[in-house]
């Protein structure tokens, strides 16, 4: 009565490499600790870091990445979670890990961290407004200066929440990013990028100043994933108007891509929200303090 | 993908032509992904006034013949079941998804197991069951949304997809070539206008005791036929002497399956077994994998509910042990792992 | 001229017939009937003048009308 | 014209059958009409008629097309889920006061303001049939039922709902009309109301209602002619007769 289904191989058992440590998901990734940003290309341009895009393109995982290395590179760091979209996945989940390394995360206090309410702190205006106050240059050329990262939820539909925060960004004093990843629904090709990026714009009331290709297909992501998300990007950043600000990719395959394949710097990721099975930054079940 | 993305798009190769929701969290992405794609294979997409119209939406479409189904969460599911008990017994096909969320009552958006009880005992009122599929990652959740529009055809009965949000939310690469929908039937018995032939109608009421029981006794018959043909479940790990085995499904699952590998790599020997099939349960292999171990643990993100199947599963054998988190609280593969441990070296003492 | 028939099997005896009609052809039957009830019956079927009054308020489309030889339809509806 | 001609007999779309209804309930009557229209229109061979909970749950019974049972108040729905997947079918709800105005009210007003182009009849008669005479929502006030034997008190439960009125205060395009079914004029208008109401349907242009107020002489306590009368002096001052929404008279913009 035991089905084909059933005699599948477990998920872990499928004969691919995996680096040591991830595949039980044993990495602690406090103790590990995140590098400084070696490339200072990968610096924001401005104190306010806007990360929009696609459902799953994978902007939670590249916003704290970010402000982990910004946070090791010497920034006073804030990231705020915007997702008011879905419950699951949000950079909240990692509040341990960006609460060692002295990221502050603002997320709904008391009860409502676990909701899914659209609960938008009034000090997050605040902070967008004070964060853009100074010179950009002084903010941002530098380590040592604060920086916000605003990691909003999927697709149009996450973006909304920017333009209920309009009027706090004081103009050219942010950099609004769109996190794309090509081998999701709907972003296969330059079409529904493009749609994408426009219904974006429209529901966030604000104008892109650039794009991250961050195509993957999790563990399956290769070389050529990595490459051909690249040039599809590349092909919206030339229809729009836009700069590759960068390319992201897993922290495994960073070492195998050819460095003259890109006129734009590589963010390695660490994979740390990752699936229920693994032990990586979840260290308990999820709390709030 | 997104799990609700494989659920929906493999609705789409399983052919199925209509979909009607409500929203509710945490499977709104589902039919958010639907009302864009839907349009695009000309099948129909509808949001109903509530989950109890949904329901009987369905129930509508699917008496024409056509390939229908609906996705909710806990909350809406009970609503839906009001109309679960009329598909049921006007035999027909289609198919719901349930990825629950805590309760009870409002309860809270994130991932739980406590609606097991209400998909495999019945939803609704009445002498009636339903199969139940419990995907444990995303291919095997576009997988079994398909063969759960096969499954609702052969038997034209409602069939239950139970995730979680854990198995929504969760991405994974997913290969939709591989899924093989069978061929839909002809459904003569579909109300489709009555030319060139009787009129046809479907309906759950007969008014005589003796004829409405024969008709109970017939499905009862159709529901041993599901129990014999349609268990299936996964062995992970089996081996001839075990400490322990677990018996768990969906998302908690995969975090005893690290457990368990946690515990080997301290000797250790724990197995898993992994019912796919929630109605009809796998109680043959839990018993079978149950005499080679010492001691048995159910765990669940509930206070524990298939625990009573295992416990039946395992008559001589049993009980069960359990372990369960819920509210929303998912445990880490340490703290099961740590639970494992007690159980295991308890049983060697 | 014409006819009126009533199904007796399918007339439950309400009365409504009797009511309708203007020419005081139909009345309920003196006989009870083997379901236990008096049916309408036509009492003077000579009195038609093809209105379908009658047929119209029936609940129970018990009556048919029949017409033989010249008729003149009077009531167009 | 010599020859033997048969000025009325029962309709194609009606079985030959004895229905269950009580002698002199208007039930009949409207089974009668509508099956008379759907000969008119030809549309026999692709109707799907839909049956309540209540008297008329064996509807299907009568009626010679498809037909689906519904559960109580959700026939709306269950005809938005047929259309939607087969346009091309004719179909139609046959709801009574409890299942149209109480238990279903969310079913009906949606599916009236979708615009869902199917044709609904509502048997209005003022009380719980197939229960036993208990308070409907369309119960008029002092009248007498099992569940306010001293009359219905406003004052407590509230004034009967006028349902086809409370549509036809929506945007959405649709035809709404109340007909009677209390003597042969109005059985007359009834019909063209219902024949107007499946023409939109044919003809793909939007929701469609007709109320009917019915009698229901077992639960009044009175024979079916006084039940009749009481109709006429009762329940039309409050539910008063007529078209009360055509679709070409909506403001589409």
């Amino acid at each position: 009565m035991v089905s084909t289904a059933g005699q599948r191989p477990a998920s872990r058992d499928d004969g691919r490499p995996r680096p040591p440590g991830a595949a039980n998901g044993h990495s602690d990734l406090s103790q590990r600790g995140f590098p400084p940003l070696a490339d200072s290309r990968l610096r924001p341009r401005q104190p306010v870091v806007i990360l929009a895009g696609g459902l799953g393109s994978g902007k939670t995982e590249l916003a704290i990445n970010l402000c982990l290395r910004l946070r090791a590179t010497g920034d006073r760091v804030r990231i705020a979670d915007l997702d008011i979209v879905k419950p699951f996945n949000r950079c909240r989940e990692a509040r341990e890990l960006l609460a060692d390394a002295g990221v502050e995360l603002i997320a709904p206090p008391g009860e409502q961290f676990f909701s899914d309410l659209p609960v938008i702190l009034p000090e997050i205006r605040g902070m967008i407004r004070e964060a853009g106050a100074g010179e950009p240059e002084e903010m941002t050329a530098e380590p040592g200066a604060g920086i916000v990262v605003l990691d909003v939820g999927g697709d149009a539909a996450g973006a909304r929440v920017l333009a209920s925060l309009a009027g706090a960004f004081r103009p050219d004093g942010y950099e609004f990013l769109l996190v794309l990843n090509t081998s999701r629904p709907f972003t296969t090709d330059l079409a529904g990028l493009s749609k994408m990026c426009d219904e974006v714009r429209a529901a966030a009331g604000l104008v892109p100043t650039g794009l991250i290709a961050n195509t993957h297909l999790m563990d399956e992501t290769d070389v050529e994933t990595v490459l051909g998300g690249y040039r599809a990007v590349s092909e919206l950043a030339r229809t729009a108007g836009l700069p590759v600000r960068m390319v992201a990719c897993d922290e495994r395959l960073a070492p195998a891509l050819p460095p003259s394949s890109f006129d734009c710097p590589v963010l390695a990721l660490t994979r740390v929200l990752g699936l229920p099975e693994t032990r990586g930054a979840r260290k308990s079940p999820l709390t709030y303090v | 993908m997104k799990g609700a993305e494989a659920i929906g798009e493999a609705a789409i190769r399983a052919g199925a032509s209509a979909y009607f929701c409500y929203p509710i969290t945490p499977q709104t992405e589902v039919a958010e992904y639907l009302a864009k794609r839907m349009p695009q294979v000309g099948g129909v997409f509808l949001q109903g006034e509530s989950e109890v119209a949904v329901a009987n939406m369905l129930f509508g479409a699917a008496a024409t013949g056509k390939r229908v189904f609906t996705s909710t969460s806990s909350p809406g599911f009970s609503l839906m079941a009001e109309a679960m008990s009329y598909i049921a017994g006007a035999e027909l096909p289609v198919v719901f998804i349930n990825v629950m969320r805590c309760g009870p009552g409002l309860g809270g958006v994130l991932a739980a197991q406590g609606d097991y009880w209400q998909a495999t005992r019945n939803s609704g009122h009445g002498d009636y069951r339903c199969p139940v599929l419990a995907p444990c990652s995303v291919q095997e959740a576009a997988e079994l949304t398909v063969q759960a529009f096969d499954l609702a055809e052969k038997y034209r009965n409602p069939v239950i997809l139970l995730a979680d949000g854990m198995i929504g939310q969760m991405m994974e690469p997913v290969s939709l070539d591989s899924l093989t929908p069978g061929v839909p039937s002809e459904k003569p018995w579909a109300t489709t206008g009555c030319r060139g032939r009787d009129p046809n109608i479907i309906k759950s009421l007969y008014l005589d005791p003796h004829v409405l029981e024969k008709m109970n006794l017939r499905l009862s018959a159709k529901y041993r036929r599901m129990v014999d043909e349609e268990v299936q479940v996964e062995l992970y790990n089996q081996r001839d002497r075990l400490d322990l085995l677990v018996v768990a499904y969906g998302t908690m699952a995969r975090i005893c399956k690290t457990a368990i590998d946690i515990l080997g790599e301290e000797g250790l020997h724990l197995a898993l077994v992994r019912p796919i099939s929630l109605f009809p349960f796998p109680a043959a292999a839990v018993h079978a994998a149950a005499r080679h171990a010492t001691r048995v643990v159910t765990v669940e993100l509930s206070q524990g509910q298939m625990v009573e199947d295992v416990d039946l599963a395992l008559r001589e054998l049993g009980p069960s042990e359990f372990f369960g988190r819920s509210g929303g609280v998912v445990p880490t593969p340490d703290e099961v792992a740590g639970a494992f441990r007690r159980l295991a070296k308890g049983a060697c003492q | 001229m014409s006819s009126v028939t009533i199904d007796q099997q399918i007339c439950k005896g309400c009365e409504l017939c009797c009511k309708a009609c203007p020419q005081g052809v139909l009345a309920p039957s003196k006989r009870i009937n083997p379901k236990g009830y008096y049916p309408a019956e036509v009492a003077d079927g000579s009195r038609c003048i093809a209105c379908r009054l009658c047929a119209v308020v029936c609940p129970d489309v018990a009556i048919q009308i029949h017409v033989h030889g010249v008729s003149y339809d009077f009531f167009r509806f | 014209m010599t020859a033997t001609q048969t000025l009325y007999s029962r309709p194609e779309a009606l079985r030959r059958v004895p229905t269950h209804y009580c002698p002199g309930c208007t039930h009949g009557t409207a089974h009668r009409l509508i099956a008379e229209v759907i000969d008119a229109l030809g549309i026999r061979e692709r109707t799907v008629g839909i049956a309540p909970v209540g008297c008329a749950v064996l509807a299907y019974n009568y009626f010679n097309c498809d037909f689906l049972e519904a559960a109580h108040g959700r026939a709306p729905a269950f005809a938005t889920g047929v259309k939607r997947v087969r346009p091309d079918l004719i179909v139609f709800t046959y709801q009574g006061d409890g299942d149209l105005a109480s238990i279903g009210m969310g079913e009906i007003v949606h599916a009236a303001n979708r615009g869902e182009k199917f044709t609904v009849i509502f048997i209005n008669n003022a009380i719980y049939g197939m229960t036993g005479g208990q308070m409907a929502p369309t119960t008029l006030p002092g009248q007498i039922t099992t569940t306010c034997p001293d009359g219905r008190d406003v004052r407590q439960v509230g004034y009967p709902i006028r349902m086809s009125e409370l549509l036809a205060t929506l945007r959405t395009p649709a035809y709404v009309a109340r007909g009677s079914l209390h003597e042969p004029g109005r059985i007359l208008e009834a019909k063209r109301f219902i024949e107007k109401a499946f023409r939109y349907q044919v003809e793909d242009r939007c929701f469609a209602l007709v109320e009917l107020l019915s009698t229901c002489p077992t639960n009044w306590a009175m024979p079916p002619d006084v039940a009749c009368k009481w109709l006429a002096d009762n329940m039309i001052p409050y539910y008063p007769l007529g078209e009360l929404k055509l679709p070409e008279e909506s403001v589409t913009s």
